[in-house]
């Protein structure tokens, strides 16, 4: 495969750094701050834009800094899956910003310039990971996003957010010393960590309860994808602000988990390692058991927030389960789920957001009614949770249409029952919001109206892209089809 | 064959149980100053060793004489000066330690010493 | 040539600049501390060209006085002493800078005798890692142990006892690799480094030998502080003076390992050490436990400085398991763990000097808005932290990563467990502080920033660029390592 | 307690170091390694190589000089120890 090296990867992670720096440097004054924070997104986005059309042409980016460690070097490649992941990522904080300045501003929130400048820290390291070349890269930027998304999680500073983020940092080092022991596996056994499209594992006579020990300890490893058992920190997180909450935790953080695992069974153990040692459909089952548990304890959630989260995590586990599908239509079902889920998700968090900025109020049993007073937020809202849930013409339609196919291809009734049960759990514990806040009276006069521009309009056009991937695909699909592409052609 | 061993090799066994001596001094004594004293035997034991494992039989003062003669080994002599002269220095740095816990304290004893420092 | 005479001079400046200092103290009580600065400077320069030169032109011998060889002394310089002469030299020379206004403070109207010593306690270290002779060693092992002795008690009302004890503990040790020497030199009749290595192999197996090696290895042990024989670390960390503790943290344990290096694997030969008598494997044993303890202990402390000394505990079990596994990985992580302990440990004792010099607060849990307070100093607290738990681009993950890698290399998975679990226990003694310093209770009221003088402040900062640094350049020190090791290990 | 834990520390200490004393050589045995080796060279040539008629006080400022200037230093880093430790502190 052709590959051409370029700085563009390298700059997309440098920007956000640099902003990151500005932002430290002039957070005294909050309208300069918010404006780097600003440019640095849109140039960001416009470096990893501009790689797209390379890529479409289906050839990658490299771009080989110096060795860290010797023969482990800081290596960038983009390849479409990376681009993909890269481009939301990128894409989504230019909103986010937009909208963290209302929902900052409005709350009045302490410490706003370690708010943003973590912010973009975060953000260095999600693309980092998109476009990591090799484990040993994306080893280095997954704990960078562990440590700097720490600051946002515990950012209201109550004893109560100090516990949740003991809790998140207690999940994500201990995933990431996992992590790092599977690395250091593969590099011992392998002698080398790069992502290749057949896997590195293949051929290297590991002992078959070595690889199914690494496996596991990888999986452990990717804990931030937020599959059961290893979910508890998310719902916790939700403590964070919801900026946060939309960006990271629906969006960079469990998406690096989610893209990390994706990396590892197809780039490291291969579809063929994979699919011998019957690691694939064991894995398919135990995010099956995750997508229907998870929307089971989202049910009992007052707290929207909350209830998104356990929404979050069951969609994510969709993602693993196309991808452990191993077939065509699997793969692409997952990995057009990472796209048009953060679209949805981040428009419901955004939402939830400003239903607390503009009412205060964060219990579902609180929101009677609350569409006459935020019509626009409300009709956003709806148009996620149909997503969610999978009505054709939104997004969600797409992707749960591919996995359908893969689970009939591979012939698992159970997992398209359990797909078609997760949607009816999506329309169970969605819809009642909705028609709560539409047709039901409220118990008190309501005063507020909708949220400030800086808001509305961020999550009024997520809303409307979600829409718009339901019914134009092609571009997206293009993409990933060039990632099954490759892995398919690589086997 | 033991005690022709011992006869043999007296030198060690008394260096060893004076080192010993002085070891138990120093971890098992609880007054500051016999520690000291502990110190100081396990530290001149040694250069027992160094001095008696130097001779030779029938050697004599490694200073030269006008006639051919046995000399002991010289160089553990000149070891054991240098080291020597270390153990005092040590003792004194030890001693001058101690002088400075019985202002702050008023007591040599480490038990009561720790007690008071709570 | 001048140049010839490199690893005289770096003693030779240290000994006569400890000889002037009280003369110049006379004519100014303050030239002191530039003095000593000054110094450890040119010891520091006299190090890198060392070392530069032993890469590019190969092992240097120095005959002291001209006399060759095991008649006269030698300093035998490779690319092992020259790497840790530049460390603890580099850390001398940094620390002395930081000690003017921190010694200043914590033992006002001192500066004669106590910079002297200081100059002596860095020459001596510096001596034990450049000399090739045994005797030699010891000879300055006492020198800078006495210089130790004396600084540590210049403390706190409780450092004159926490000095008594560790000069009980530093003698025994002394005294042990005293005995062993004398055996070596018994049974062989040399006191040569090079000489020694030569003729061991003559008397391998016989059980004086055994003798010897368990007492220069358990005194080098409490040297090093290897758990369990620790316990004087925690009580002398604790009451010396902040720039002393940081001194000491940084350097002395370490020479202590590399004397400890040295004896096994250059003099004694690796192949003994590790199939023929058990020693290393029973190290690597100690020092996995002494991980586990050092950091269950450093997690039950609330005064900062004792922490870090329990952690420090925790620290060095990692050298000595990297050492003492004795594969080429593990060994260049050992070593590496010389170099990134020395940052990380010296950079956060300083910065606990710097708190405590502006605010006097030793217990953690009072740090609260000290983020705010002092920006600077708790940032490089921050990435000494982070690297002490591991945390890449650090260089404490560097070291790490090759520790875990040499670990299973060697096929031992208990100690791979042990070093990744003892990360995650790391990680909960340092949070507890970042918790107070950056978040904690809402404060209404504006904190005033109050940064530490820019001369505790700078040194700061370099050691926590150079954590940084030689994070992401980590294969720089590692491929110089990686020769030593290569040129060592069967 | 803490004293029977002395003892018993002690007594192991004796014990290893009276297992290497059978090996070591006899007292005064002229055939001992340590009097083979190195030694022969100071006794035989120390005369013509320093001048002084005694041995130990060649070796000590000649051959192994480094030392003695190292002994000096801690005579000097003792005094000043002594000093800085029992001078009390200036009011």
């Amino acid at each position: 495969m052709e590959t051409i090296t370029s700085f563009s990867p390298g700059l997309a992670v440098l920007v956000s750094l640099l902003g990151a720096l500005m932002i430290l440097i002039s957070g005294r004054r909050p309208n300069i701050r918010e404006g780097f924070s600003l440019l640095a997104g849109i140039t960001k986005f416009g470096i990893v834009a501009s790689m797209i059309p390379v890529v479409m042409s289906g050839k990658l980016i490299e771009l080989r800094l110096w060795d860290v460690l010797p023969g482990l070097p800081i290596m960038f490649r983009v390849d479409a899956f990376g681009l993909l992941f890269g481009l939301i990522a990128s894409f989504l904080w230019i909103f986010t910003t937009l909208y963290s300045i209302g929902y900052m501003r409005t709350l009045k929130e302490h410490a706003q310039t370690r708010f943003f400048f973590c912010f973009a820290i975060a953000l260095s390291s999600a693309i980092g990971i998109a476009f990591s070349a090799n484990l040993f890269t994306l080893f280095i930027f997954f704990e960078i996003l562990t440590i700097s998304t720490y600051p946002l999680v515990v950012h209201i500073e109550t004893p109560e957010a100090m516990k949740a983020g003991r809790k998140y940092l207690l999940y994500l080092l201990t995933s990431g010393v996992f992590l790092l022991f599977s690395i250091i596996a593969v590099y011992h056994y392998t002698g080398t960590t790069d992502f290749a499209f057949g896997g590195i594992i293949a051929g290297n006579g590991i002992p078959a309860n070595m690889v199914i020990l690494l496996f596991v300890t990888f999986m452990i490893g990717s804990a931030k994808a937020a599959f059961m058992p290893f979910h508890s920190w998310l719902p916790s997180a939700m403590i964070a602000p919801t900026p946060v909450s939309a960006l990271l935790h629906a969006v960079a953080v469990v998406k690096a988990g989610v893209f990390v695992a994706t990396r590892i069974i197809l780039y490291i153990f291969g579809i063929d390692v994979m699919s011998e040692t019957g690691l694939a459909l064991a894995m398919a089952y135990v995010v099956a058991f995750t997508i229907i548990v998870a929307s089971l304890f989202a049910l009992t959630q007052d707290n929207l927030k909350k209830r998104l989260a356990y929404s979050t995590i069951s969609q994510l586990s969709y993602i693993i389960l196309g991808v452990a599908m191993l077939t065509p239509a699997g793969i692409t079902g997952g990995m057009m789920h990472i796209l048009n889920h953060a679209f949805m998700k981040i428009t419901l968090f955004f939402c939830a957001g400003a239903f607390i900025v503009a009412s205060g109020k964060e219990k579902i049993s609180e929101m009677n009614g609350i569409a006459k007073q935020m019509p626009f937020t409300m009709i956003a809202f709806t148009v996620g949770a149909l997503g969610m849930a999978g009505t054709p013409i939104t997004a969600g339609f797409i992707s749960k249409w591919y996995l359908l196919i893969a689970s009939v291809e591979i012939s698992q009734i159970p997992l398209l029952l359990v797909l078609l049960a997760s949607t009816l759990l999506n329309v169970a514990y969605f819809f009642p919001i909705i028609i709560n806040a539409f047709f039901k009276k409220p118990e008190r006069e309501l005063s507020y109206k909708e949220a400030p521009l800086f808001m509305l309009v961020p999550l009024l056009l997520t809303a409307l892209i979600s829409i718009i991937i339901g019914i134009m695909p092609d571009e997206p699909l293009a993409l990933v089809s060039i990632a099954v592409q490759n892995l398919i052609g690589g086997t | 064959m033991v005690l022709e061993m011992i006869f043999a090799k007296y030198n060690y066994i008394i260096y060893i149980t004076l080192m010993t001596i002085g070891f138990y001094g120093m971890i098992g004594k609880r007054n500051l100053i016999k520690k000291l004293i502990g110190m100081s035997i396990f530290q001149y034991s040694i250069f027992l060793f160094y001095v008696s494992a130097a001779d030779v039989s029938g050697g004599t003062a490694p200073i030269l004489l006008k006639e051919p003669a046995v000399y002991v080994n010289p160089l553990p002599h000149v070891l054991i000066l240098t080291a020597i002269v270390v153990a005092v220095s040590t003792l004194a740095v030890g001693l001058s330690l101690v002088i400075r816990i019985y202002r702050e304290y008023g007591t040599l004893d480490e038990d009561k010493i720790l007690e008071l420092s709570k | 040539m001048i140049t010839d005479h490199l690893p005289i001079l770096l003693i030779i400046i240290g000994f006569f600049g400890a000889f002037f200092t009280p003369i110049i103290g006379m004519i100014r009580k303050k030239l002191c501390s530039p003095w000593a600065t000054f110094i450890t400077m040119l010891q520091f320069l006299i190090s890198l060209l060392l070392l530069y030169n032993v890469l590019a032109a190969g092992n240097l011998s120095y005959w002291l006085g001209g006399w060759q060889p095991p008649w006269g002394i030698e300093y035998a310089v490779d690319i092992l002493n020259a790497f840790v002469l530049v460390i603890v030299a580099g850390v001398c020379f940094l620390v002395s800078i930081y000690s003017r206004k921190s010694l200043g403070l914590e033992v006002p109207g001192k500066e004669i005798p106590l910079y002297t010593l200081y100059i002596v306690l860095s020459t001596g270290m510096l001596g034990i890692v450049i000399t090739g002779d045994v005797f030699n060693l010891y000879v300055f092992l006492e020198i800078s142990s006495l210089a130790a002795y004396a600084l540590i008690a210049l403390g706190g009302r409780q450092s004159a006892m926490a000095s008594f004890n560790y000069m009980i503990m530093g003698t025994i040790s002394a005294s042990f690799i005293l005995l062993g020497i004398g055996y070596l030199y018994v049974m062989t009749g040399t006191l040569n480094m090079a000489d020694l290595s030569i003729l061991l192999p003559g008397i391998y197996g016989r059980p004086v030998l055994l003798v010897a090696i368990a007492l220069i290895v358990v005194g080098l042990s409490i040297k090093t502080a290897l758990y369990p024989l620790h316990t004087w670390l925690p009580d002398a960390y604790t009451h010396a003076p902040s720039a002393i503790s940081a001194l000491l943290a940084g350097t002395f344990t370490k020479v202590g390992i590399y004397a400890l290096i040295r004896v096994m694997f250059t003099v004694i030969s690796p192949s003994y050490v590790i199939e023929t008598v058990p020693v290393m494997s029973m190290l690597t044993w100690l020092a996995a436990i002494g991980i586990l303890a050092g950091s269950i202990l450093a997690i039950a402390q609330y005064d900062i400085k004792r922490m870090l000394a329990y952690s420090s505990v925790s620290q060095i079990g990692y050298i000595i398991l990297g050492v003492g596994l004795a594969n080429n990985i593990a060994m260049t992580g050992g070593i590496l763990h010389i170099l990134s302990h020395s940052l990380m440990k010296t950079g956060l004792f300083m910065v606990s000097g710097a708190i405590i010099y502006r605010t006097g607060i030793k217990n953690i849990y009072q740090l609260k808005g000290m983020g705010k307070k002092m920006p600077y100093t708790m940032g490089a607290f921050v990435v000494g932290a982070l690297s002490m738990i591991g945390i890449p681009p650090t260089v404490g993950f560097a070291s790490k990563f090759y520790l875990a890698w040499g670990a299973l290399e060697a096929g031992k998975w208990v100690f791979v467990i042990v070093i990744l679990l003892s990360s995650l226990l790391t990680a909960v003694y340092f949070w507890r502080i970042f918790e107070n310093v950056y978040f904690g209770v809402h404060e209404t009221e504006e904190i005033k920033k109050d940064e530490a003088p820019l001369s505790m402040l700078i040194p700061i900062v370099i050691f926590a660029a150079l954590v940084f640094l030689a994070g992401i350049f980590a294969s720089i020190p590692i491929e110089v390592i990686k020769i030593w090791v290569i040129g060592v290990l069967p | 307690m803490r004293r029977y834990l002395a003892i018993l520390s002690c007594f192991i200490f004796w014990a290893i170091l009276v297992y290497g004393v059978p090996d070591l050589p006899a007292i005064g045995d002229p055939e001992a390694p340590a009097n083979k080796h190195v030694a022969p060279r100071y006794i035989e040539r120390s005369y013509e190589e320093s001048g002084v008629p005694n041995i130990v006080t060649a070796i000590l400022t000649n051959y192994r000089g480094y030392d003695t200037l190292g002994e000096t230093i801690v005579i000097f880093t003792a005094g000043i120890s002594v000093m800085l430790l029992l001078r009390r502190r200036e009011k």
